[in-house]
């Protein structure tokens, strides 16, 4: 089926969706997205949105651009970095006009809390900067995204999977392939603007917090393309994930007070990060864990460590953290009023991404070329506004400032230019791969494949990375991709087929995993997200730099861009 | 421990009728029953369909009934239910296939209630409109619907009557109708008003049982109704 | 897969669901009173067997009951014949046995309150 | 549509509803027989005495409590969704409030159910 439109928007979370708002009734935008839009993973966002409100104390932009380019470990791109942190001020208001449901101080104001990293004056203390609606700022964000969305008649296309770019010989993008779920229908949606919003990939790891359906499929088809995913690399481990399952527990909880305790019960951030305590930027503190449970400080000596939030006020939990406790109940049978919380570092977002300038638009190189009708935005794009690790709430700063810059940008792009034409069958790559997959019998399991390939990036490409390591997970991800080719999907139906969808998504994991693990390999550092046993210092000398991979048919190669530094040089990263 | 499975499946593309699937399966007592799910179709029977996503209740795709009532899969823990477990889809509304339901009319029903805060008037760039946090506190239990259709397909009326709005959708009209910002309160109290609104809800609390978020929804659903009646 | 309808067509509203409603209430509150307390003086204080003609006769010579009984019989019907259209609405989908139900509803309402009426009216003692 | 609710486990507030809604449609049925059977008392005694067999007949005793439960249960319960409707924290207490009116319902029905069975096994 062939539809065409002015712009289309791949992914219905945060980011799409602030970049559909921005078209109200102008122009034909369609957003596409493999979930219905309220499924989107924004919603599992919890603790806040940070903006220099000054609400409750003083607080200036330039604080919060300081503490997310020493956040992100300096290798933050510096311009992006001050676009973020003085318009996430104006995006606030224009959520809270929306109809976000804050919570609210006593005069009525829009009521804000501490969250990690975010500091008052370059560092000196924790400062209340994280804006809320108890502890499901993402829920509201995405309820409330989605709600603008119906006002002004978008126009969605539910449960369809994006499975191809289409791109012009002059390299152009002029729309996309989708694959309609339900059905098993392909579509053809032909734009003259695509913006790519399709979230991250956390579903490389075995233990994350990342929905199922975040397999990084945007990232791999552009990867396929020839396009560069930019700083794969870093990956933020989360420090507060229930044990075993990952699911997150907020930074707000540590924001409200809780403590992370080791073993002997002690507090051991006292020993790593002086200053901030608890909330030290995420990366330290799920490293301060890994090296107590190393120690032997885990709880009774395994691999995880407690969150203690039994100090706080019950009606700080009740009202302040109320999904959190409800989580604790429910899967570890616990009452975090009077219990500890067994606590694992969990993985939960990726710095890098497909690499845009700060209109969102799509970049191909380090002059930053763009590719004319592409754009990416939120945690599938790497702008670069989170370096190598990222700050509590500035994913949601992310969204909605980055979301909004998109939108605006296509609308004008969108005036501006006409539709371009598409080759003759535009959707052969989509077919030939489907139809590949669907006829294929064979014994290999595809699920297997994803479990080893999970299980091996956890354990060699995670918290702590060595360059045996990621040299014996090269090996193991040939292997897998080889098995991969052998796979068939079992499912032969075509309505709702889920069989085919796993497939699919398993190529794309593969090929997110082959540039996260090339990255990492190159990186002979360690910053941030990405830390290598055998190079434990920073070196800002070799590597204060971006990394660009690129898929060639000979494997992948790396390219390097510029970091872009206006108003903080690098400084030693302590707290 | 071991548990049998019960579930029930439909492939349009073959079936005239559902059917019922057995599998069993080794399983941790705090496994999810979404996770028995997932190593059914991994590693039994890769056919099997359902929807998921974030897998810790939030996003809402999961929701079906597990012995005979509506919850999300995600959510509920093997060892609630014993050795024994029956999960089919969700009532009254168009089964797709195996566990997926047609969610078309569910969502069709909210968007007819003007989900979106109305109010035109522009507090001006730079600031927020004030809220005080008791105005804030009074709709706060219906934001957090997360649109799964728990409630909805629990309710006795919604899988009989067509016309009625159902449960879901008046608990998102609440949270506007509520909120001291929104200025479209009469025209959704009008459409809660009529034969398909609030009146065809005879507190059965079905939904209120079965909402994953705890959501008091048959105490919204009255609470509108007294709105109505008295006109505050 | 795709949707861009907004919505479903708003049902235009008068009150007369609301009406309807606390009617409900209303009459099934008097009921409470009117029912119970003539179940109690056909069944506890007097028993099936004592109830013929003369019984109903005697209880007819005073206009308080019969006001008493007019006005159950009043509540009764509409109270009940009111829970019959919302069934006929829960559970008749098409429009045509709708009308076909709302019409019984109307007949039976008719019928039954016009012979009620009568009997308690018009009734002299023989 | 039958099959929907042999589908859902019923919880207590969709058994008590349903019950409702039994009820009361069986009392509506008695009450159109009650009208026929009050409206021959204008034809005279003979016949309506004749007709009062009926009632006399120790099924059909049985069968008068089988309504009097349910004008009993319909008006319990219906006070019970009155204070929910009304009330607007009923609905904390909805289940408390069900067993409440159970309890209501066997303080009247218990007496009436015996003094309706002691005057037919007197009368046998």
């Amino acid at each position: 089926m062939y539809h065409r439109f002015d712009a289309i928007i791949v992914g219905a979370g945060g980011a799409g969706l602030m970049a559909a708002a921005q078209f109200a009734s102008e122009g034909d935008v369609a957003v596409v997205s493999k979930l219905y839009p309220t499924r989107s993973h924004t919603g599992a966002a919890q603790g806040g949105i940070s903006a220099a409100l000054g609400n409750l104390e003083e607080d200036h932009w330039i604080w919060h651009m300081f503490d997310t380019v020493k956040g992100g470990d300096y290798l933050v791109d510096q311009d992006a970095a001050e676009v973020l942190s003085r318009e996430a001020i104006d995006a606030v208001y224009e959520l809270e006009h929306m109809g976000l449901p804050f919570n609210r101080t006593p005069e009525g104001k829009i009521d804000q809390r501490r969250f990690g990293g975010h500091t008052r004056n370059y560092g000196e203390a924790a400062v209340r900067r994280a804006c809320y609606a108890a502890d499901r700022t993402g829920h509201m964000i995405l309820q409330t995204l989605y709600q603008q969305g119906i006002k002004n008649q978008v126009r969605y296309f539910n449960e369809v999977m994006m499975v191809d770019l289409l791109m012009t010989d002059d390299g152009v993008c002029n729309g996309i392939i989708g694959l309609d779920i339900q059905t098993g229908e392909i579509h053809i949606f032909h734009a003259k603007a695509v913006l790519i919003a399709t979230g991250g990939f956390g579903r490389v790891f075995k233990v994350t917090s990342n929905a199922l359906a975040l397999t990084g499929d945007a990232c791999s088809i552009l990867f396929r393309r020839g396009l560069p995913l930019e700083d794969m690399e870093f990956f933020q481990f989360h420090p507060t994930g229930i044990n075993k399952l990952g699911i997150l527990l907020s930074e707000a909880c540590r924001g409200e007070g809780g403590i992370i305790r080791n073993g002997k019960g002690e507090r051991f951030m006292e020993r790593y990060a002086p200053t901030l305590l608890d909330l030290a930027p995420r990366d330290m503190v799920s490293r301060s864990i890994h090296q107590e449970i190393r120690a032997g400080r885990g709880i009774d000596g395994q691999d995880y460590v407690h969150l203690d939030l039994t100090h706080l006020p019950p009606e700080v939990i009740d009202q302040k953290l109320p999904d959190i406790s409800d989580f604790v109940r429910t899967y570890m049978g616990l009452d975090p009023k009077t219990e500890l919380i067994p606590i694992q570092a969990t993985a939960h977002y990726a710095m890098g991404g497909i690499p845009t300038d700060v209109e969102g638009r799509v970049t191909i190189d380090q002059d930053n070329t763009v590719v004319p009708g592409l754009y990416a935005a939120g945690e599938v794009a790497c702008v670069s506004v989170h370096g190598a690790n990222r700050l509590g709430t500035n994913s949601l700063v992310d969204l909605v400032v980055f979301g909004r810059r998109a939108g605006k940008h296509m609308l004008d792009f969108m005036r501006q230019n006409e539709h371009q034409a598409l080759a003759p069958e535009p959707d052969y790559r989509a077919r030939a791969e489907i139809d590949g997959l669907m006829s294929t019998d064979s014994d290999e399991n595809g699920s297997i494949i994803r479990e080893e390939l999970q299980e091996n990036m956890m354990n060699d490409a995670g918290v702590f990375r060595t360059a045996e390591g990621l040299q014996r997970l090269q090996s193991k991800l040939s292997e897998l991709r080889d098995r991969y080719s052998r796979v068939g999907v079992r499912d032969k139906g075509k309505t709702f087929n889920m069989d085919l969808m796993e497939t699919l998504e398993l190529g794309y994991l593969l090929d997110v995993s082959d540039a996260v693990v090339a990255g990492a390999l190159a990186r002979e550092e360690s910053r941030g997200g990405h830390f290598r046993e055998d190079f434990p210092e920073r070196d800002d000398v070799n590597w204060l730099r971006h990394t660009l991979a690129y898929k060639t048919s000979g494997g992948i190669e790396m390219g390097s861009k510029p970091v872009v530094i206006t108003r903080f040089e690098p400084k030693e990263r302590t707290y | 421990m071991e548990v049998q499975f019960r579930i029930e499946r439909f492939n349009p593309d073959q079936d005239t009728r559902p059917w019922f699937g057995e599998y069993t399966l080794e399983v941790e007592p705090t496994d999810r029953v979404l996770d028995a799910l997932n190593e059914i179709k991994w590693k039994q029977d890769g056919t099997l369909t359902f929807r998921r996503s974030c897998a810790h209740g939030v996003c809402g795709s999961d929701a079906m009934r597990i012995n005979g009532r509506n919850r999300l899969a995600c959510k509920e823990l093997i060892r609630d239910y014993g050795d024994k477990i029956t999960i089919e889809p969700m009532l009254g509304y168009r089964v797709i296939k195996d566990l997926v339901v047609d969610m078309e009319d569910f969502f069709d029903s909210y968007r007819t209630l003007q989900p979106y805060l109305v109010n035109d008037e522009n507090p001006g760039a730079g600031r927020e409109r004030l809220q005080s946090p008791e105005d804030r506190e009074v709709f706060d239990d219906t934001t957090k619907c997360i649109m799964c259709g728990a409630c909805t397909t629990a309710c006795p009326i919604t899988w009989t009557n067509k016309d009625f709005l159902g449960p879901a959708a008046i608990v998102n009209a609440h949270r506007f109708i509520y909120d001291s910002r929104d200025k479209g309160a009469n025209e959704r109290l009008e459409v809660l008003n009529s034969k398909s609104g609030v009146w065809r809800c005879r507190t059965i609390f079905n939904c209120t049982e079965a909402c994953p978020r705890g959501i008091e929804v048959t105490r919204a659903i009255e609470q509108v109704k007294r709105t109505l009646l008295t006109g505050e | 897969m795709s949707s861009n309808r907004v919505g479903r067509e708003k049902p235009v509203g008068s009150n007369f669901e609301l009406y309807s409603w606390y009617f409900f209430r209303i009459s099934g509150i008097m009921l409470v009173f009117l029912a119970v307390i003539h179940v109690m003086v056909m069944h506890v204080f007097n028993t099936a067997f004592d109830i013929d003609y003369d019984f109903v006769a005697a209880r007819w010579e005073s206009p308080f009951w019969r006001m008493f009984d007019w006005l159950l019989l009043i509540m009764a019907l509409t109270h009940g014949l009111n829970g019959a259209r919302i069934a006929v609405d829960d559970y008749v989908q098409s429009a045509g046995w709708r009308v076909v139900g709302y019409s019984a509803i109307l007949i039976a309402l008719l019928i039954f309150g016009v012979m009620g009426t009568l009997a308690i009216v018009t009734f002299e003692p023989q | 549509m039958v099959s929907s609710y042999r589908g859902y486990r019923a919880p207590q507030g969709m058994l008590s509803w349903a019950l409702h809604r039994l009820t009361g449609l069986g009392v509506l049925l008695f009450l159109f027989l009650h009208i026929i059977d009050i409206f021959l008392v204008g034809y005279g005694p003979e016949l309506f005495d004749e007709l009062l067999f009926i009632y006399h007949h120790p099924a059909f005793v049985v069968g008068q409590l089988a309504l009097i439960a349910s004008v009993y249960y319909h008006a319990a319960n219906g006070i019970r969704i009155i204070i929910v409707d009304f009330w607007s924290k009923g609905y904390k207490y909805e289940s408390q409030l069900f067993y409440g009116a159970m309890v209501v319902f066997f303080l009247f029905f218990i007496p009436t159910a015996f003094l309706m069975l002691n005057a037919l096994l007197n009368e046998l």
